[in-house]
């Protein structure tokens, strides 16, 4: 009887690490549990990771070279007017439950993302103009798209909208993707198996991707994410904080991973809305370019990024972080950190320092207070330097804290705020999808949201030329124009740009072929040719 | 019968206006209605205008609450805003995690904090004591977020702290209790008889303690599921009192309303059996 | 006296306080009562606590000699100790009440008592309850033995008390105040009980009081005791007549009708 | 246990001098970021190292400590004095007012007073000094911190009821408003004082708890709880002076319980 069991075992065993060999799974972690399948309803980071794992697109962005790719479309065209695109697809793919996927299925998510009533966020960068959108199929494989107005950047969009079959009945979880998600523990974790359907080969004709499965473990902390990670739990963490990263640098420099400036990048700006309950005499300093620019001048931003964030950050020259190849303004330079120079702009606008404490023309004491957001530690070390900094040029700075709720509510309601220091997530490189912040009639125009006209001369000379490089298809006429926003925003400095953070990951050294980068996401932008060593699949 | 009924109805009330309280705090609380999304750069002002529409419901609380009630019966408990989610399934997922390390937390604590009480009241060993009751001391005064943060620093299970939490309670408590209850008469007598030590404290001591240390076992109830919110939140542990935080920060009206209930309820739950539990009349 | 049961010569103390017994010397012979007198902190209790080796829960310490039929107490081990509790001397306490556990039926009790020492048959058992209850006059139907503590009157307590205590029939009893608590008329037929029960069972007890009158009546020798040390021991007619201490002679002054026991000192 | 009574009124006293003295003791103040040595190691010039911004961590604990001996007595104090009113008067008023007082303390302790915080904290003006603020958060835990200790006064006060001096001067014919002062109070302050002693360790703790949650002191002004919440970002046991603040926390918490009359038994 033992003997038979013990027979049974061990083929059991047997069978069991046979199959756990075949088998790799790619393990990280999320820092939130995903809102939402809906590709099209995608907000957060967490679903973003799931869309951009799932989710099969026309044209993809090489995250590495910048350039696009084709994706499910083998070839793309936009038409002169900037308002038509119309695509060739890929012949005979289908979808990860089997059905098929043709030009009716573009329509269909065309359709359902340019609803007005489902307000998708990727839906709103489409929206140029009044007027619906129409998709017409001119063949199975073939689909053209109108927009009722020219639309800038129009290809590169579309790396943002993973295609839903419009007649699968499992709907959004109906994939064109490298994987599927299989398994979803609401709060601990996903499971996302590898798409069988899935259209990419690599250059030998083995499919993609080469992982079988992935699991993403729901971990707020990052204490104990990278914890995991130092003991091979999970294969990497997309981005990490410069405090981790200096302590991996001592412990596992093998892991740590720093692929120079981000998108990403932290700056404050002064309330400069019309109708805020401040005082008159403040909302003049803050409508004051000169008391704008001699702010920017008295805060050390070298410090900033050397002890705030370690080092792990360069002193931000403005709207457009210098990772962004093609958009940067390159023949501009970070504001110097001159303390005299920001008292003589000072002067010029009347103030006085006189014991210390600086005074404007009426003699009120210059004191202002700057929120930010509760629980961002880099943020808070921010601000307290800078009330440091600022105090070198007598002005009295009182930092709060509040949770992201009320800062929201303060910032985009209420207006009852003086300054704010935030930091802007940049997802795509092409300036349309930051017309909502400089256009002055935009309500994430944020130092005076949804303005009836122009406030300033220069706030309506961005308008003109936000609007001119939208309309305008040559890219390099665009980039002029936009050349010309980033040097008025350095001039008038409605933002005051402070840090512009690195892009840090840590990756496990048994995962092969990974090149971090710094457009998201950042680690496993490739995942369908990420490579797991095979002593560590032979583990699993 | 009467008694565990008039309980049992006094419980429901508290709970209800609780749950009442709750939502008005809530509904009056600065940011409410406040959606990140707003941030969002690619977002129309057609788009963010919809979404504060949207989010602008609920404004009446008592016809929110009486609509709520009425779902609730229904056993609908609406949905999180924040989480996307209904909050009976969020609910129900997380319970389950909040009550292990509540339970390991309550077996851990009492089960350190008794063994060390007990031996101290029977055998008088002054070294023990002092140890114990030192180590007791120390515990008490370490807030149960320096503990969390510590836990996560040295890799130790997060749930342990809320035993670390209970146990110089029970151990205090307890050890107060057993050394003046074995200096009682009748103590002495069944001693002064020659009975043995372990049937002196199983006959003479311990029935005569149990309604107090039942007492104290309600107390310690609620008491973990306090330290749980600060535990969860620091430790990461996907539990009710992580939820509950999540909900405050969110303004998540029906999240919180639910979440403050079944708090309410399960502290006046352990209270009331613990009350129950002790003889009538005695209650101070 | 030539047939000594007991003789002590002890000094006991509680940490961190000044000497409670100081070097306190007693003797009692077989079959005699006992009294001991003194105001309430002189360390009566204390002495009782000490003789039975119960000192230690209090925290207390005891130095010295207890013989007991010759044989040293002091330095006996808890398990040692605990054979000779209730089988060779038995303890009494003050308040029937609290002396009594409340949780438990009386007939638990005073079988638990039993079974301390004997590992008899249960009927055996009932056989010595029945015995001791009646020794103290109890009833000893079952239905008494079904009842708490508290369904019965503080006089039967401590007859429940004494019987406990004479279960084993003990050469040694402590009594120690056991009818402060009492009324007079439930005191004195206690009085009663414990000379009847020490003749009958041929038992010395140390009879513990601040009442002397009460103590006179039934003891044979008289000891005073003051700040921890016995400072006269004499037969209780002498204690009366001729009070050689001072303390003594003040504690008789203090009574309140001397007479009677000039006449009678003892039945 | 009087030995170490007087040693912690000693150590409190020591650093309540101490921080007093802050100015003196840690010229370099609280705030200022010395920004060539960010977290630096003990020195002769920085004692305990200094933080992330480079402030030095001995001034930090020094003015933090003044915050958290200052406000957290006076939190006690109006939380005491809170509990007492409504304890001591539904206690003595007893019946239904009584039970309507303890349902609603069971109330008030059951609803989400995280949140309050942190809504009431998004709540205060901007351009508030630190100081300021942290008053009115340590009166706000103040205002908050009355209901248990009410039940505890309540049931106190619900005995001194029924007591036979109470009785006495309701029979000599006082009444109402005159029979609360004269009587019950005095009664009950040994129990509202020994709970302004027990609230100030809860207050402290309270504080911490708060700090590290984000909720603490605004920037740039310390207190135990924002200095414990540099702990999150010391993910090494190597930086041991790092936990001055934890031990001088712990301390200063056993310090209080020490002073306290031990009254264990739960409310």
């Amino acid at each position: 009887m033992r003997r038979v069991l013990f027979t049974v075992l061990s083929l059991w065993l047997a069978f069991g690490s046979a199959r756990a060999q075949s088998a790799t799974q790619l393990r990280f972690c999320l820092r939130s549990e995903p809102k939402t399948f809906n590709p099209l309803l995608v907000e957060e980071d967490s679903s973003d990771t799931v869309r951009y794992l799932t989710g099969g697109v026309l044209v993809r962005l090489n995250r590495k070279t910048q350039k696009l790719e084709p994706g499910l479309a083998t070839d793309w065209k936009v038409s002169r007017d900037g308002r038509t695109i119309a695509f060739t697809l890929r012949p005979g793919l289908k979808f990860s439950d089997g059905t098929s996927f043709s030009a009716a299925d573009v329509a269909y998510t065309v359709q359902q993302m340019m609803e007005p009533s489902l307000h998708s966020p990727i839906g709103d960068t489409f929206r140029s103009g009044e007027g619906a959108t129409e998709s017409k199929i001119l063949a199975a494989d073939k689909v053209a798209i109108s927009f009722p107005a020219p639309v800038a950047g129009l290809d590169r969009l579309f790396d943002q909208v993973a295609i839903m079959s419009a007649s699968s009945a499992k709907k959004e979880m109906a994939v064109l993707g490298p994987y599927y998600v299989s398994e979803n523990h609401a709060g601990s974790y996903l499971m996302l198996e590898r798409n069988p359907n899935y259209w990419r080969q690599d250059a030998a004709g083995r499919p993609l991707p080469y992982i079988d499965s992935i699991r993403l473990d729901i971990q707020q902390n990052r204490d104990l994410e990278l914890l995991r990670l130092e003991r091979g739990e999970i294969d990497l963490v997309n981005s990490i904080d410069p405090e981790y990263y200096e302590k991996l640098v001592k412990e596992k420099p093998a892991l740590a991973h720093d692929a120079g400036p981000s998108l990403d990048s932290e700056h404050m700006w002064f309330n400069q809305v019309p109708t805020a309950a401040i005082s008159d005499y403040k909302k003049a300093w803050f409508q004051s370019a000169n008391f704008r620019r001699a702010v920017s001048e008295a805060i050390n931003r070298q410090d900033l990024a050397r002890i705030a964030f370690r080092g792990h950050a360069r002193p931000a020259v403005g709207i457009v972080s210098p990772a962004n190849q093609f958009w940067f303004n390159d023949k501009l330079r970070p504001h110097p950190f001159d303390q005299k120079s920001a008292l003589q702009r000072l002067q010029k606008d009347g103030f006085r320092l006189h014991d210390g404490v600086l005074r404007d023309v009426n003699g009120h004491v210059v004191e202002f207070s700057i929120i930010t957001n509760a629980g961002n530690r880099y943020r808070e070390r921010m601000a307290t330097m800078i009330q440091q900094d600022l105090a070198g040029v007598g002005m009295k700075v009182n930092v709060v804290t509040l949770d992201f709720p009320s800062l929201i509510e303060r910032i985009t309601r209420t207006f009852t705020y003086e300054a704010c220091l935030l930091g802007l997530v940049n997802t795509d490189l092409d300036p349309a999808s930051v017309m909502n912040v400089w256009l002055s009639s935009a309500e994430n125009h944020q130092w005076s949201p949804g303005e009836k006209k122009p406030a300033t001369a220069w706030e309506a000379e961005i308008d003109r030329l936000m609007r001119a490089q939208a309309s305008t298809l040559d890219d390099h006429r665009r980039k002029q124009y936009f050349d010309r926003v980033q040097e008025i925003a350095w001039e008038q400095e409605p933002f005051i740009y402070l840090v512009t953070k690195n892009a840090l990951s840590a990756i496990s050294t048994s995962l092969s072929n990974a090149q971090p980068v710094v457009l998201r996401p950042q680690v496993f932008w490739n995942v369908d040719e990420l490579k797991l060593a095979p002593e560590v699949a032979a583990t699993r | 019968m009467q008694r565990l009924l008039r309980h049992a109805a006094l419980i429901l009330v508290t709970v209800l206006l609780g749950g009442l309280l709750g939502a008005t705090l809530v509904r009056f609380s600065p940011a409410f209605g406040v959606d990140e999304a707003e941030l969002d750069p690619r977002r129309s002002s057609a788009s963010i205008e919809s979404i504060r529409r949207a989010k602008g419901e609920e404004r009446n609380i008592p016809a929110f609450y009486l609509h709520y009630l009425g779902r609730m019966a229904k056993g609908n408990l609406g949905t999180s805003r924040t989480l996307n989610r209904p909050v009976l399934e969020l609910v129900v997922t997380r319970l389950p995690e909040t009550v292990k390390s509540v339970i390991l937390g309550l077996l851990v604590g009492w089960g350190a904090g008794l063994l060390l009480a007990i031996p101290i009241a029977m055998f008088r060993s002054w070294a023990l004591d002092i140890a114990a009751s030192t180590l007791a001391a120390i515990l008490l005064c370490v807030p149960t977020a320096v503990f969390a943060l510590l836990f996560v620093v040295l890799r130790t299970p997060g749930r342990l702290v809320i035993a670390l939490i209970v146990f110089p309670k029970v151990f205090r408590y307890a050890r107060n209790l057993l050394v003046k209850s074995a200096l009682l008469p009748h103590v002495l007598t069944a001693r002064a008889k020659g009975l043995g030590n372990l049937r002196v404290f199983a006959r003479h001591i311990l029935p005569n303690v149990a309604p107090q240390l039942s007492s104290l076992a309600g107390v310690s109830v609620s008491l973990a599921f306090t330290a749980a919110i600060p535990v969860e939140v620091l430790c990461d542990l996907p539990g009710i009192g992580q939820l509950a935080w999540k909900a405050a920060l969110g303004r998540d009206l029906y999240l919180l309303v639910n979440l403050t209930m079944i708090i309410t309820l399960i502290t006046l739950m352990a209270n009331c059996a613990a009350d129950l539990a002790r003889p009538q009349g005695a209650r101070a | 006296m030539a047939d000594r049961l007991l003789e002590i010569r002890i000094s006991a103390d509680y940490p961190n306080k000044p000497a409670v017994l100081d070097d306190c010397s007693l003797e009692i012979g077989r079959g005699e009562i006992v009294g001991l007198v003194g105001k309430s902190g002189c360390g009566k209790s204390t002495l009782s606590l000490a003789l039975l080796g119960l000192l230690a829960w209090r925290g207390g310490q005891v130095r010295g000699s207890i013989r007991l039929n010759g044989r040293d107490l002091v330095g006996l081990s808890e398990g040692e100790m605990r054979k000779l509790r209730g089988r060779e001397i038995a303890l009494v306490l003050q308040s029937p009440m609290s002396a009594l556990n409340p949780a438990l039926k009386l007939g638990t009790q005073l079988h638990e008592a039993w079974k301390a020492h004997s590992s008899g048959s249960s009927e055996a058992c009932n056989r010595a309850v029945g015995e001791a209850l009646e020794n103290v006059s109890l009833p000893q139907e079952p239905a008494f033995l079904q009842r708490y503590p508290s369904q019965i009157s503080v006089g039967q307590a401590q007859r429940v008390l004494i019987a406990m205590a004479i279960l084993h029939r003990p050469p040694l009893l402590i009594a120690d105040e056991p009818t402060s608590a009492l009324d007079i008329i439930t005191q004195s037929e206690i009085l009663e009980l414990f000379s009847k029960v020490s003749r009958k069972l041929a038992m010395s007890i140390l009879y513990i009081s601040h009442d002397l009158l009460s103590l006179a009546s039934i003891s044979q020798r008289v000891a005073v005791m003051e700040n921890g040390a016995i400072v006269e021991c004499s037969p209780t007619m002498k204690i009366f007549r001729d009070p050689s201490h001072p303390y003594t002679r003040q504690l008789i002054r203090a009574l309140p009708v001397i007479p009677q026991v000039f006449a009678a000192p003892a039945r | 246990m009087r030995r170490a009574r007087q040693l912690a009124t000693v150590f409190l006293l020591l650093v309540a001098l101490a921080s007093a003295a802050a100015g003196f003791l840690a010229p370099s103040g609280y705030a200022h970021q010395f920004r060539d040595t960010p977290d630096a190691s003990p020195s002769r010039q920085h004692w305990l190292g200094t933080d992330d911004l480079g402030r030095d961590r001995f001034a930090r604990l020094l003015y933090g400590t003044r915050v958290s001996l200052c406000l957290a007595p006076a939190a006690a104090l109006l939380s005491s004095l809170l509990a007492a009113l409504i304890g001591g008067v539904a206690g003595f008023c007893g019946g239904r007012l009584e039970q309507l007082v303890l349902a609603g303390t069971d109330l008030f302790l059951s609803l989400p007073w995280l949140f309050l915080l942190i809504t009431i904290r998004a709540l205060l003006p901007l351009n508030l000094p630190p100081v300021t603020s942290v008053v009115i958060t340590f009166m706000l835990l103040g205002c908050l911190g009355w209901a248990v200790a009410a039940r505890v006064i309540c049931s106190d006060a619900h005995l001194l009821r029924n007591c036979d001096f109470i009785l006495l001067a309701r029979a000599s014919g006082l009444g109402g408003w005159r029979l609360l002062v004269r009587h019950l109070l005095p009664n009950l302050m040994p129990i509202v004082y020994a709970q302004f002693w027990l609230s100030i360790p809860i207050f402290i703790l309270t504080e911490a708890n708060l700090g590290i949650l984000g909720l603490g002191v605004s920037e740039p002004l310390p207190s135990w709880g924002t200095l414990l919440r540099d702990l999150e970002s010391c993910s090494s046991m190597s930086h041991l002076w790092q936990f001055a603040p934890l031990l001088l926390l712990i301390a200063a918490v056993s310090c209080f319980h020490l002073l306290v009359v031990d009254r264990e038994f739960p409310a």
